[in-house]
């Protein structure tokens, strides 16, 4: 075998393409490159592969992954173990909506393009905002990219106020986004109920701030104020902004657009994403349409064909960096396309009632395990006295590591240990509790505690 | 097939799951949220899953994609995604990780990561990989910020960033979100940077340069290794915008010829699926001394366990929550161990191969503004068809009608009216044939006058319509 | 977009696969056959993975189905193919079992065989399932080798089957293949067999009558309990046809009026997908006097315990190779599953609400000749458009520019130039209104003299010239 | 929830049929069914389950299946491990493959039909003959149909021979096929060497016989001398048909064609297609063309349509039962068209050389594990001298059902019992080594039977 099954190039068709070029080797249609910086030797990365020697491969190196069929996960901390109708995996694997470039033309793109129309229509309705753009790299770059929006809309103002309630690896992004751009970041603190300080937003809100940027339910799972902070920025003429990590609760919860919010941002994993260990996922960015033109990313919008016939294409292009360059709103242009039409079949399948039902499990069932924990006698709730949705700060009597340690040898996760985050919180563990738990999977968590705890 | 909007096709008591009944006491969350409360239910759709399944197996009918023909977008490498790839991304092993899985659990995949890292550091020849960036755009940004940290921390403040006319846009949106102005050289007539425009702007506030190699006029820029020393000279950087890697795979690495910092698009040379935009992947290759500044975390090895190490305190900090967009990861080292060193050569020496046989044909039909050695990509205008009629954007939507995506067009911005034409290793001569055959018609025909295309699903779209009258999500009926 | 095939587009040098390097010794099969030897290698195509993946997706465009629209055909059954069964069926724990596997790692299999026997018997009401055959004919062809085993063993000898004119043309073809011969007899014209003409052909001779009931023109037989009691009678068997028991599931059980025999079409009534014609799945049920004569293995429990029993004297053997169609059996489960006794009501109560309304719709464009209490499906036929010219089969062809796969057409054989619609279940109303408004739209337009298809992916194909110059396979260039 | 996910029809849609139908209820719409044969109670199949259950449900119940990760595999007997490129799994779940009907409607199910031309031709050229049908059920029935042609063909004839080398469970088949037709099968005995017998075979030949039936490789892996059988059976005026069960074979061994076969038929499965605990599979039939007409099953031609393109439909529909009901070939209607779909897939990646090579690895494979599995002085290959591709039944020296189980408990099956077909047959394992197993897996087998042997 001489061929690769990737290359389609025949040695007869290099023959005639030598012919057609009027060259007579390969290295005469390399001389473009100089030889002082040609590689004189293959790369060692080995030999090809076959598909069975791959598969191999892979299965070898993971084997001693997290096997869904034994294993248990109450992991949640911004990426969530929601359920995926087994229609979105074979949808999203047409070759039509895989394989097709950014739609930047629009007559044979319809597809992509009516599916981000009716994305954006989703998550804006979701969000009870009036404008979605049509997907950002994630959650933490959403985030950071709306604190940049924000600067733009306050052009003099150069502090941005962040809750703690953030999720940590967010206010890192944040903070790295603004390197340079001369911005201070203030952090307010958690109060004792676990929900962002409002005394200390208010002492920390001056002339200076561009946007205030809250999470809700917040890192610990709790609830906030949102709409009270929303009014204490917006009286100092600050903007507001929220952002949801699990846009699942807005299915109950007061939307970012009835506590008036600015600009709403949020991570689409729930959306029935892979969890995929990190990566890749849907970034949700929302703002009123009066602000459309300091939007970062790509939209779609409605228009006509030639025959008058509804149609879908991108629009204010102008914004972006392949028109304006250094001027545009956002340097991004590869977003998350897949991820948005994963999230929008996930959406459309849901429904409206079912995304309500899904959010009540979820309620209900993280409810039973803050119940059934705390009943072991081996663990409290910490901040009980604050509403949670699906997720909850369980503080153990002993370490959360070794809890944790002697969790995985009986293959279940039981949450994340917030000393990953707070060095100093020996005791916490983060525990989020999806409707994909049975009560079955949550008393077998409890039973470990009891024995472990 | 016409299909209307999800939410025309909605109607009341829809419904596209099910879900376990509940096994766990109620909750009234009403009661509970109260003041937290949302006031009106979310109004998604309400569809059955036959509607849904239809719904977006129709749409799907009205795109263009790789898998149905040739995608010639310069600077894009749209090419075949190959199928175990995307298999092994879906499997389960990959989807049910959690970024906070213990440890234990954790091993593979960070081998996997560990191993890209380690490949991507030999096809550039350069001492370190970071994963994290989402996509190239943020690899430059990502890049740009550890280019301002290096001279930070030297004490120096450095404002500016040389660009090339060639450039992406990309390029000086990234710096300037990076906090930099922007100085563009232009290109020589010949299709490459010069040493003498570089030169004239090389002050002492210049951070670093921004060069795209091979450039989008699909040359490899011969004076790099001068440049690169030049720049050096006055300690700025030279940042390689790798959009163009798939051209050198194997052949030449910006390691080798003084690169500071590469950014990869996942999605273009390692074969990730581009999903009709994304997600992509950025990975960047940094010189020595831009290490210490990498993003946290880092993946390493210690006698074959694996682990993510937090604790570099020059890092600059992280662009993105996790570690990047690990289901590419996957693709991407599927596809490098698929190929391997001998295979990746292949891929580049095709995609010149493809490229130079669409020069050889077309040359006497369609002008060619800049010529010289083309590598991957060779950059057409519609120069020689003025009388004709058929200007770059008739000729772009006419292939439509061909069934055939077009080129890029009205880019690189040096080239008046470009056509910039990409064909990657992935397409066989036969369709090579097609496609110059298709062109070669378009252009011979007599009347340049009728508006294409006709046979698309929709014609031509009204853009400005689009801008001027924004539509941007749906309208209820009940507004 | 055209494409070639295959062997058109094949290469020299094309490959389309990798293989692991060689492990062990190479063996010269040339040397080691010898006079056993191949001449010259089979010409299979030569095509790389790109290519490959772009030829049938090209091809598949083509192909209009279920998940693209309505596709209403009579006795068929064409509705929504769930999922998850799907992913299911193709997980490579049920890819990967060996029929022969060792019987600790059956254990699964063999319980899903055994639930959906199960199911199955609850749904008709009958004592015994078996699995085994491959597809609808194969059931029929089963169960009438199974009534020939019962009256020989009776030591009687019988040679005749009753079919109905409202039959598939299975079933006279099954019998003749078990070695029957065929007495026909006619619908009455209210759309009924009557007693009377079974009467009249039930001699001693009859093996069994074949009954599809539902009817094809869409009515119950209203006389199947006396049909057989008169059949029984005269130790004569009652088959039923269960093509239609999209119907009738949770709302009528063939064991409760008499049926000895019934084979379903797991890929009509339950969801199966058709594959553009198979694979399809045709387990049987029968009455307590054909238990012994079932095919072997049969799956049985005993403790918790599964295992395959082969020991049955009077069984008539294998008609397959294994244990039947299993990978469609776990569809079927899954789809069981769903629905629960409930849910499988509904379906049939929502295929007969789909019809009628279809019927209330079109009763005044289309003529229907034989009136009455339609269940599931409606047969209409060209009547009322003698004048306008719109004859059934242009009707059809008219449907397929309306993007909609046209009904049954000329059948049932009873009723002249019929239109046989089925719209099944997982048709939402507005799927069914845009079906009638088409209907309409094509039998009120006045030219019917235009062919078509116009808008299909090909016009209207010469079957005349396939039959006479019959073109089966590839012509090589060489040859 | 009130709906089901997979019916669309809600109450309102109900009421508005109703009223179109001029109805009051559903039991309107059900007084054809009569009162005394409609069911009271609702099905005890109990309640319908989410996607969630089911996937709960499945995974408990195949607890114990074969797993692929950790378990290794050498059956054969008909279904053979082969290797499978990821596209045809992705290809095949295209709705518009998977979910359309027969191609009755040839003009927009060209796609189906390219696809059917093309597998006919690829099974043409494989087999050496001239036409292939559209595919049968699977090989069983397919040799089960040959006879049945056969039988056509020799109006007079009554007697069909068939070689004991054929799968046991065909010969089971093809009786059952026959039981009602008058028609006598006679077993043609295998010799010493592992082949038919051929001068059994002489002396069974006779007037009255209209087919001689053999298989190579035969059920032992042997392969036969088809030429000589072929010419045997022709010079007493019977036809002769071969059996394929494994047609990867042919990419070496003469065809079916070469030796003068009349009808060869054969499995798919190897063709890429799963295991899948014994189906669906696709049954090849080829045959002259002369024979067409007396051939079952579906065909596909090329034709032309009215603007004179190149297109394709099923063709010679006469012979079939739609049309010819009692007078039909075959009573066959749905075939296994995705299976010949995925076969086509599998065989245009293959290529040309990749069949060959796939072929090459097969028998070095399984030649080097019959050297190895002998130098253990544990077992010896039964049939030594008689040449096989990639199955050979090795003889142990003790009891192979107790080998089995030991094998088992290491999580390997090592082959089939040839007990299970032949009762006294107590030390006979069929073993089938495909390019699947590495050296690696075959050393492991070796060191199992040196354990345990």
């Amino acid at each position: 075998m001489s061929g690769h099954r990737l290359l389609p190039t025949t040695e007869q068709d290099k023959i005639d393409i030598f012919k057609s070029c009027g060259v007579s080797s390969m290295e005469d249609l390399l001389i473009g490159i100089p030889k002082e910086v040609r590689l004189k030797s293959i790369l060692s990365i080995g030999d090809g592969l076959s598909e069975i020697e791959i598969k191999r491969k892979i299965s070898q190196i993971l084997k001693n992954s997290r096997n869904k069929k034994s294993s248990l996960s109450f992991l949640g901390a911004g990426v969530y173990d929601h359920f995926c109708p087994a229609a979105i995996n074979q949808l999203t694997l047409r070759g039509e909506f895989l394989t097709s470039y950014t739609p930047y033309q629009p007559e044979f793109s319809q597809g992509t393009l009516q599916a981000l129309f009716e994305y954006q229509s989703m998550v804006s309705e979701i969000f009870g905002m009036e404008i979605s753009n049509a997907s950002h790299y994630d959650g933490s770059t959403s985030m950071a990219e709306a604190a940049l929006m924000a600067l733009r809309m306050k052009q003099n103002k150069k502090r941005i106020l962040v809750s703690s309630g953030v999720h940590p690896e967010y206010v890192e992004v944040l903070k790295t986004y603004l390197t340079n751009l001369g911005v201070e970041v203030s952090l307010i603190p958690v109060n004792e109920k676990g929900t962002t300080s409002l005394s200390a937003l208010k002492s920390l809100l001056a002339d200076d701030v561009a946007l205030v940027i809250a999470q809700s339910p917040n890192f610990m799972g709790c609830i906030e104020d949102m709409q009270e902070m929303s009014d204490l920025s917006h009286s100092k003429g600050s903007l507001f902004s929220a952002n949801v990590t699990e846009p699942l609760s807005l299915a109950l919860l007061k939307t970012p657009g009835e506590y008036d919010c600015d600009i709403a941002t949020g991570e689409g994993q729930s959306f029935g994403l892979p969890q995929s260990f990190g990566g890749p996922y849907v970034g949700l960015f929302t703002t009123r349409l009066e602000n459309v033109r300091q939007m970062p990313g790509r939209l779609c919008g409605e228009t006509v064909d030639a025959l008058g016939r509804k149609s879908f294409t991108l629009t204010l292009s102008t914004r972006e960096q392949h028109i304006r360059r250094e001027k545009a709103t956002s340097n991004i242009c590869t977003n998350q396309n897949l991820c948005a039409l994963w999230a929008s079949i996930w959406l459309a399948l849901v429904g409206k009632e079912g995304f309500v039902e899904l959010a009540e499990q979820n309620l209900a069932k993280s409810e039973y395990a803050k119940s059934e924990l705390t009943k072991t006698g081996k663990a409290k709730i910490r901040y009980s006295n604050t509403n949670t949705f699906n997720e909850f700060v369980l503080e153990l009597n002993t370490s959360s590591s070794e809890f944790i340690k002697k969790c995985v040898e009986n293959n279940l996760a039981p949450g994340v240990s917030l000393q990953r985050f707070f060095p100093d919180d020996k005791n916490g563990l983060l525990i989020a509790v999806t409707e994909k738990k049975s009560r079955e999977d949550i008393d077998l968590f409890v039973d470990l505690l009891k024995r472990f705890g | 097939l016409e299909e209307e909007l999800l939410f025309d096709r909605s109607h009341k008591g829809g419904y596209g799951i099910g879900l376990p009944k509940l096994d766990v006491p109620e909750v009234n969350y009403k009661k509970l949220y109260n003041k937290n409360l949302r006031k009106n239910k979310a109004r998604l759709p309400e569809l059955s899953e036959p509607e849904v399944v239809r719904h977006f197996t129709r749409l799907s009918t009205w795109n263009y994609a790789i898998d149905l023909g040739i995608y010639p977008l310069g600077s894009c490498t749209m090419k075949h995604n190959p199928r175990l790839n995307e298999e092994i991304a879906r499997s389960s092993e990959i989807c049910e990780a959690h970024p906070y899985d213990p440890i234990e659990w954790t091993q593979g995949h960070l081998q996997i990561m560990y191993e890209l890292q380690e490949d991507l550091k030999k096809v550039t020849g350069m001492p370190a990989v970071s994963l994290q960036p989402s996509a190239g755009a943020q690899g430059e940004f990502t890049g740009l910020l550890l280019i301002s940290a290096y001279h930070r921390n030297k004490g120096k403040i450095k404002k500016t960033i040389i660009t090339a006319d060639t450039s992406h846009g990309t390029n000086p949106a990234s710096a300037a979100l990076a906090g930099y102005n922007i100085v563009q050289v232009q290109t020589g007539e010949d299709g490459y940077v010069t040493l003498d425009s570089v030169k004239d702007v090389l002050t002492d506030d210049v951070a670093a340069m921004m060069l795209t190699n091979p450039n989008t006029l699909g040359f490899f820029e011969k004076n790099i290794e001068q440049i690169a020393k030049l720049l050096h000279e006055k300690d700025a950087l030279l940042y390689i915008d790798g959009a163009n890697m798939n051209a050198v795979l194997g052949l030449s690495r910006p390691g080798d010829y003084g690169a500071d910092v590469i950014q990869f698009n996942l999605h273009k040379t390692f074969t990730t699926p581009h999903g009709g935009g994304g997600p992509g992947s950025g990975p960047i290759a940094v010189s020595e001394k831009l290490i210490p500044y990498l993003p946290i975390p880092r993946v390493e090895e210690k006698n074959g366990n694996y682990h993510l190490n937090y604790s570099f305190s020059k890092s600059i900090g992280r662009v993105k929550s996790f570690y990047g967009n690990y289901g590419m990861f996957i693709r991407a080292w599927c596809y490098i161990k698929a190929l391997g060193g001998e295979g990746l050569r292949k891929v580049s020496e095709n995609a010149i191969l493809n490229a130079n046989y669409i020069k050889s044909q077309l040359k006497d039909v369609l002008h060619i503004p800049v010529d010289g050695n083309h590598l991957h990509e060779v950059v057409f205008n519609d120069k020689n068809q003025k009388e004709s009629g058929w200007d770059t954007s008739k000729i772009a939507k006419a292939l439509i009608d061909y069934g055939m995506h077009p080129p890029t067009v009205y880019f690189p911005l040096c080239v008046k009216n470009a056509l910039m034409v990409e064909p990657t290793e992935t397409e066989s001569k036969d369709e090579l044939d097609r496609f110059i055959l298709s062109i070669k018609e378009i252009v011979t025909s007599k009347d340049s006058s009728v508006v294409h295309p006709k046979r698309a699903f929709r014609e031509k779209i009204d853009e400005v319509k689009a801008a001027r009258e924004l539509k941007l999500t749906y309208k209820f009926k009940d507004e």
